[in-house]
């Protein structure tokens, strides 16, 4: 059944439904300062949803209900939104090698994740003889679990915020981190020599790039004043003159926290150009290498789920979470806009993978260690300076912004020097 | 096959591979009875057919075909099939795209028994067919379908990457139709523990030269002298 | 009396095998199925950590038996299976076999003939300098797209061969004393629109990734080849070239009508993997030079010398080695005659085996991602390698 | 750069032990080379390589060829004087004589440092048996490691002094030298749609052959 | 500045990303099965044998002169002379068997064909499932029309045609002054010329 006619129906029983008058009332549209209307019925169209089900549930079981529809609401759309991904980074790539990419499963290829899955589902299941077998079975379940929970935190709309947490952010982080664990057990469990090496980098990329992506968000969370995700993003409201939005990425240590912290996610989630454990053209798969079937496709729903968790946070932390860009753009529901910044974020990622070559191990940690942490070190100053400069206005203003860039551009320029004097484009002589 | 204008013979000739599974009317008559197994097998075979990831695996020139088919401009990734995985475990298909020494024919008929179920086969060039040009090398395996069964075979030295294609949606049509080489019955009794035997490296030759549970010829006629 | 070349001791930076801080050496074997062996290539490593401190090629693994099917084939009968040597390179290979028997029968080869063996061979330079571009950095691990635009421009040579000799790839288009099929004036139109087209190609190519920092810092400083090593390990190609040593057959044998032609030879003057790269890519901005003066150059006339055989083609006895600069390096047949319709004996020297021998010299104390490039580096193809 | 007569002629003032002989070749290409005797050739390459003049300091090519017993027919022509005065009789005698068998080594050399070549050097085994042994000249150029590995492996030479010397195409259980002359294929063969007369000639051994495990 | 190389980079991929909508140089690919591909005029695959006329059998160039089967470096052609009750040669051939899992296309049974009677097909669709009897073409399935080789070569094939009506001519001239009654001993034409 297709989305819009399973929307369909649910609107019509909805609309045949006796209206109780608690929620006639969430219906009234409320008013925001800047005059505009929030479209009421569309932005709380999600809660409206999950309140006709579980309306008449008794209290406690009720947010029992309301809490696993939030879950399985979770888990339709991101395993749905994942095998949309995995057609759309292979049409991507496609259009940006001059090729269609999948066209003939279904009408243009849409049918294409249908068959993957079905495929997958039905191959044979090969544990190695060696393989430690039960760490083989728990290191895809583990991993997806923990790519899972870490969709607990993320505020996806105005009201759709599955758990609030005073330190959400912490809570996504520690969930986040421990995903490279399982990819440790997974290329440990394999019992074979490209899954250990995968293994080992993995750990390595692990102990790397945690630091910068926790260093990261520092100065969003000083510039927020808080550790909750519904907190920053709320911090986050609002506009200059009403087209300018008040996006942690739109101020200097905002944006260099935002760059770095986009950096340390592709490390983080192994894509291109830091998927070294499993790098294909050394590694064979790296920790995947032997694992077939479903367990396969779960690393993969895994590892896009993380990519899909870790731009999510990225929108909440620097990109305003789901504020709209244009004070006159509010009356989208904002669910639509955190997921168009989503999408975007995603396609930035496929996009890279595109293009770019991979690293090496050593260069990896290095980029991590004499690059990333420094500049991320410099931006927590710059996140201090920000912060206590708040209140300057007028002339003031420039000197603040000036002082701020000197301190995110220069650390840049003089760390990128270093790195042009080892390797430079050169000239060559002829015979 | 081939000829579009000369005569052929009307009959053409009985398939090796006879279809397993119920029959069109039984398959009618189960639906009837609302059993929906049959069409789950036909849902699986479908999905089968639409994402055979071919195993990232290159012989000789044939490879370079391959590779070209999987390239902008023949795009085998339409058909689903640009995900060249480079762990036999992920794999489906296996293109045995070139020549097949006796050196590395064990590993090829390894990396066959790494693959997990259903698998399949194309044999892609003269060399992978029947050692093609190179067949009376003292190094060259005259056909891998000797260990491996084969499903469908191209001829073509190298075949066109457009061939590769044909010979892909060949496999998918067998896919769908649920007739494969690896499902047939003698094959399937042959290999009842799953694993295709793996030959050693002998003194002079591979031991054995040939499995026979898949490889067995026709006897040798010749025209004038029966 | 003097130094003897031997290769540098295996095992020479293992720090501390029995150390218990840095634990065990482990032994990964690489191929003969690997995505980077380029083929069914197969490489010991030992690893300390990430680091190579063995490497051991194992080779053979597509050896057809070249040399025996040559020696029991016609002379005509081998050219075909020349095309399968180098199946990059039909055009060069094809070439180089007729080389030898016509400087083993004392064959002449027209004018005509000579400049379109000069034109292919030089589309045959650019489509595998492009391809071995497209390569190494699928080594890297850029996801195909390098490759897809390679591909691109491989398809429009391949074009021009099939339009010519019928086939992609395997062209068995060269003759002994000129060649098989004569080009059209729509032909040479269409080279001549490829050709000038393929500089705008190498320019987005190398926006594309010459300057990609993380292409540099993979590939800078990275297997080293010192020019004497070089030479003594008889390395050729562009590889040696990359090393700093000015050897270009095109120069110094001047077969064919190369004196003719006006062009550069890029040096290198590291060695390493990026020198190897650009060499390459400045090589092919040569080879473009060659192809317009070539195309503009063309002179109307036979292709076939008359008095060529082509069937019960039988030298007198005798041998004669001849050798042309490929793509990959100086590929050479050896060929000996005892005045029956097939050659006594049949030797190719290939370049992508002997350009190997200094593989693990390349690779110690790299880790094993770069062990995997410098192998890209090399343009290897194992049908040469094995034969 | 010197003919290969001139080369000779230094190598035997410098090497006056070494034998230094020149093979003809026929063909147009016409390219003397020098056979050098197994004991001195790697001191002549040595030489070879380092003397300035010639500078080899590039080893193209190096390829073993097998030269199987020959029997050759010789015709010794003698005129003999006719006594009585008449014109002189000829009297054609025919012997026959066992060349024996021998494996040759060619290694064809250039110089990079000068550009010129090639310089074609030779060195032979005495007989074709299993246990021939040549030095070899991997110490004095690089180039020939895998050459003579190859060649070990192909034609079964024996390369004293060579650093790592082992079969390089073949398996390492394999005991034939294939590309010697005499070198019997497997008998591989079972079925072919195009019966050639060598094919079926092959098939009737096949079958003939005594139960072979794994045939049909 | 550091990083400009990886914005140069992702521009020419954005580039090409943009160009496959709409620049046909930046989106090259022929979809198979569907749109047909061009295959150039010289384009070869395996050979067919031409006959003359209606009948496929009786009309085939081929007289069995066995020079194809010699010469075919890979040995994949086989042929049987057939012979009438008498036991004479009837110069056709009996049995042309060509096996396509053993051919590599190289076209020297073209090039040394005296009779222009084998030529290069450009079929290439013919994957199959059946090794045994899917692989070797009989004489049957190789017979192609004279029709069928203009159609895919016309060059080569005009040039065949001036050919062989050359030799006819030259084969009557011959012919008249002497005896009638001699068998058509026509002495095989020159090879032709390369073809174009």
């Amino acid at each position: 059944m297709s989305p819009a006619v399973w929307f369909g129906e649910v609107g019509a029983s909805l609309l045949a439904m006796d209206w109780t008058p608690a929620i006639a009332s969430k219906l009234a549209p409320t008013v925001f300062p800047t005059g505009q209307t929030e479209s009421a019925f569309a932005e709380r169209l999600p809660l409206l949803l999950r309140d006709a089900v579980t309306g008449s549930l008794p209290e406690p079981w009720r947010w029992l209900a309301n809490s696993l529809i939030a879950i399985v609401a979770i888990i339709v759309i991101f395993a749905s939104l994942f095998a949309l991904l995995t057609l759309a980074e292979r049409k991507i790539l496609g259009r940006v090698q001059n090729r269609p990419g999948p066209n003939r499963t279904g009408w243009g290829g849409i049918l294409q994740p249908l068959a993957d899955g079905i495929k997958m589902l039905t191959k044979e299941d090969i544990v190695p003889a060696a393989a430690d077998r039960l760490l083989h079975f728990l290191a895809p379940v583990v991993l997806l679990a923990l790519s899972i929970v870490t969709f607990a935190v993320i505020p996806y709309g105005r009201h759709l915020v599955p758990v609030e947490l005073d330190a959400a952010v912490l809570y996504f982080f520690a969930a986040g981190a421990a995903t490279e664990l399982a990819i440790f057990m997974a290329g440990w469990a394999s019992r074979n020599k490209y899954s250990l090496l995968a293994a080992m980098r993995a750990l390595a990329q692990l102990i790397s790039y945690e630091l910068p992506l926790l260093l990261a968000f520092v100065p969003v969370v000083m510039l927020a004043g808080s550790l909750a995700t519904t907190g920053i993003v709320a911090a986050q409201g609002g506009w200059l003159g009403g087209v300018l939005p008040h996006w942690h990425v739109l101020t200097p240590p905002g944006f260099a926290g935002f760059v770095i912290f986009m950096i340390a996610a592709l490390a983080e989630s192994n894509r291109s150009p830091f998927d070294l454990p499993e790098a294909e053209s050394e590694l064979i798969a790296g920790h995947l290498t032997e694992y077939s079937g479903f367990k396969y496709a779960l690393f993969f729903m895994a590892e896009y789920l993380g990519m899909c968790a870790l731009s999510g946070m990225a929108v909440t932390l620097f990109l305003g979470g789901w504020h709209a860009p244009l004070a006159a753009l509010e009356f989208i529901p904002s669910y639509v806009w955190f997921a168009v910044k989503l999408l975007a974020l995603l396609l930035g990622f496929i996009w890279i993978r595109a293009t770019f070559p991979r690293l090496r191990i050593d260069q990896l940690t290095r980029l991590a260690w004499k690059f990333l942490v420094p500049l991320a070190l410099i931006n927590l100053l710059t996140g201090g300076f920000w912060v206590l400069t708040t209140h300057w206005t007028g002339g003031m203003l420039v000197v603040r912004w000036a002082i701020a860039l000197v301190l995110v551009v220069g650390p840049f320029l003089a760390l990128g020097r270093q790195f042009q004097a080892r390797y430079a484009p050169r000239t060559y002589r002829y015979a | 096959m081939i000829m579009p204008d000369a005569a052929r013979p009307e009959t053409p000739a009985p398939s090796p591979v006879p279809a397993p599974g119920p029959s069109d009317a039984e398959r009618d008559e189960l639906r009837r009875h609302g059993i929906l197994l049959t069409s789950i097998h036909e849902l699986a075979n479908w999905g089968r057919s639409h994402s055979v990831w071919p195993l990232q695996f290159g012989l000789a020139c044939c490879a370079i075909e391959m590779i070209a088919a999987s390239m902008a401009r023949f795009d085998i990734a339409r058909f689903g099939s640009e995900v060249f995985r480079p762990s036999p475990r992920q794999a489906d298909l296996l293109i045995v795209s070139g020549t097949v020494t006796k050196k590395m024919a064990p590993q090829v008929i390894r990396l066959w028994n790494q693959m997990p179920e259903p698998k399949y086969c194309i044999a892609m060039g003269a060399c992978a067919i029947s050692g093609g040009p190179f067949k009376q090398g003292y190094n060259v395996l005259k056909g891998i379908d000797r260990f491996i069964p084969v499903d469908v075979y191209i001829p073509g030295c190298p075949p066109r990457p457009e061939a590769l294609l044909h010979g892909l949606m060949e496999l998918q049509d067998q896919i769908r139709a649920g007739r494969t080489a690896a499902s047939r019955p003698t094959v399937k009794a042959a290999q009842a523990s799953g694993d295709y035997p793996v030959p050693d490296f002998g003194p002079e030759d591979l031991e054995p030269p040939a499995n026979p549970a898949i490889w067995q010829p026709p006897a040798l006629v010749r025209p004038d002298k029966p | 009396m003097t130094t003897a070349f031997t290769p540098t001791p295996s095992g020479a930076h293992v720090r501390a095998v029995h150390d218990p801080f840095h634990g065990d050496l482990l032994e990964i074997s690489m191929g003969p199925h690997h995505p980077s062996t380029h083929g069914v290539f197969r490489m010991m490593v030992t690893l300390d950590g990430e680091n190579v401190v063995k490497l051991k090629p194992v080779f053979g693994y597509l050896h057809r038996n070249h040399e025996k099917l040559g020696e029991n084939t016609s002379y005509l009968g081998s050219m075909p299976y020349t095309d399968r040597l180098d199946y990059f390179c039909s055009m060069t290979n094809n070439w180089a076999y007729a080389l030898a028997v016509e400087k083993l029968a004392g064959q002449p080869v027209p004018e005509r003939a000579e400049y379109l063996r000069v034109i292919l061979a030089e589309l045959t330079r650019l489509l595998n300098h492009t391809c071995l571009a497209g390569f190494l950095l699928q080594d890297t691990g850029a996801s195909g797209t390098p490759l897809m635009y390679a591909f691109r421009e491989r398809e429009k040579i391949l074009d021009l061969f099939e339009a010519l000799s019928g086939s992609r790839m395997m062209c068995n288009y060269q003759r002994f004393g000129g060649c098989r099929i004569d080009a059209t004036p729509a032909w040479l139109a269409a080279v001549r629109g490829i050709v000038d087209g393929y500089g705008a190609f190498l320019d987005e190519y190398e926006e594309l990734i010459t300057g990609n920092e993380i292409l540099l810092a993979r590939t800078q400083n990275v297997g080293v080849l010192s020019p004497a090593l070089a030479v003594s390990a008889g390395i050729t190609g562009p590889m040696l070239r990359a090393a700093g040593v000015d050897y270009d057959l095109r120069k110094v044998d001047g077969y064919g009508l190369y004196p003719r032609f006006d062009f550069r030879v890029p040096l290198g003057a590291h060695g390493d993997t990026y020198d190897r790269y650009m060499v390459r890519m400045l090589e092919m901005r040569e080879s473009i030079g060659i192809l317009r003066q070539a195309l503009a150059a063309i002179p109307d006339g036979p292709i076939m010398d008359p008095k060529a055989k082509i069937r019960g083609f039988r030298p007198k006895p005798g041998e004669a080695y001849g050798r042309i600069e490929g793509p990959k390096g100086e590929i050479g047949f050896y060929l000996i005659s005892d005045g029956t319709p097939n050659p006594y004996r049949y030797r190719v020297r290939p370049p992508s085996l002997i350009n190997l021998t200094v593989l693990e010299d390349l690779c110690l104390g790299h880790t094993l991602a770069d062990a995997v490039i410098i192998l890209g580096s090399i343009d290897i193809v194992l049908g040469e390698v094995d034969r | 750069m010197e003919t290969p007569e001139q080369i000779q002629a230094r190598l035997a003032a410098r090497f006056p032990a070494a034998a230094v002989t020149l093979v003809p070749n026929p063909a147009p290409a016409g390219m003397a080379a020098l056979l050098v005797d197994a004991a001195h050739a790697r001191q002549i390459a040595f030489f070879l390589r380092e003397d300035p003049e010639l500078k080899l300091d590039y080893c193209s090519n190096a390829t073993g060829i097998d030269w199987p017993e020959k029997e050759i027919v010789e015709t010794t022509r003698s005129t003999l004087a006719d006594p009585a005065g008449g014109p002189p009789r000829t009297i054609e005698q025919k012997t026959k004589r066992i060349q024996p068998g021998y494996l040759e080594v060619v290694y064809h050399l250039y110089s990079m440092a000068r550009k010129h070549g090639p310089v074609i050097l030779r060195v032979r085994t005495g007989n074709r048996t299993d246990q021939v042994t040549l030095p070899s000249l991997t110490p004095v150029w690089r180039s020939c490691e895998f050459q003579e590995r190859e060649i070990y492996d192909l034609f079964g030479i024996t390369f004293e002094g060579h650093p790592d010397l082992r079969r390089l195409l073949m398996w390492d259980e394999f005991t034939g030298h294939p590309m010697r002359k005499d070198y019997v294929e497997p008998d591989d063969y079972e079925w072919e749609p195009t019966p050639h007369e060598e094919v079926l000639e092959k098939a009737k051994r096949h079958y003939a052959a005594p139960e072979k495990e794994g045939t049909p | 500045m550091l990083g400009t190389g990886l914005l140069k980079g992702l521009a020419v991929t954005a580039k090409n990303f943009v160009g496959s909508f709409h620049d046909p140089k930046r989106y090259t690919t022929v979809e198979y099965p569907e749109q047909p591909t061009k295959l150039p005029e010289n384009y070869r695959n395996f050979p067919f044998l031409v006959f003359d006329g209606e009948q496929p059998i009786d009309g085939l160039r081929c007289v069995a002169c066995k020079i194809c089967e010699a010469e075919c470096p890979p040995q994949c052609i086989y042929i049987i002379p057939d012979r009438d009750e008498k036991g004479r040669p009837t110069k056709k051939p009996k049995v042309f068997d060509l096996d396509v899992s053993v051919c590599m296309s190289c076209q020297i049974c073209v090039e040394v064909c005296p009779f222009d009677a084998i030529k290069m097909d450009q079929h290439f669709e013919i994957a199959t499932a059946d090794r045994f009897n899917g692989l070797l073409l009989h004489r049957e399935d190789l017979a192609k029309s004279d029709a069928y080789y203009h159609s895919i070569h016309p060059t080569e094939a005009a040039q065949v045609d001036e050919i062989l009506a050359e030799a006819k001519r030259k084969a009557e001239a011959k012919a008249k002054p002497a005896a009638p009654a001699a068998p058509a001993a026509v002495k095989p034409p020159e090879p032709p010329a390369p073809a174009v």
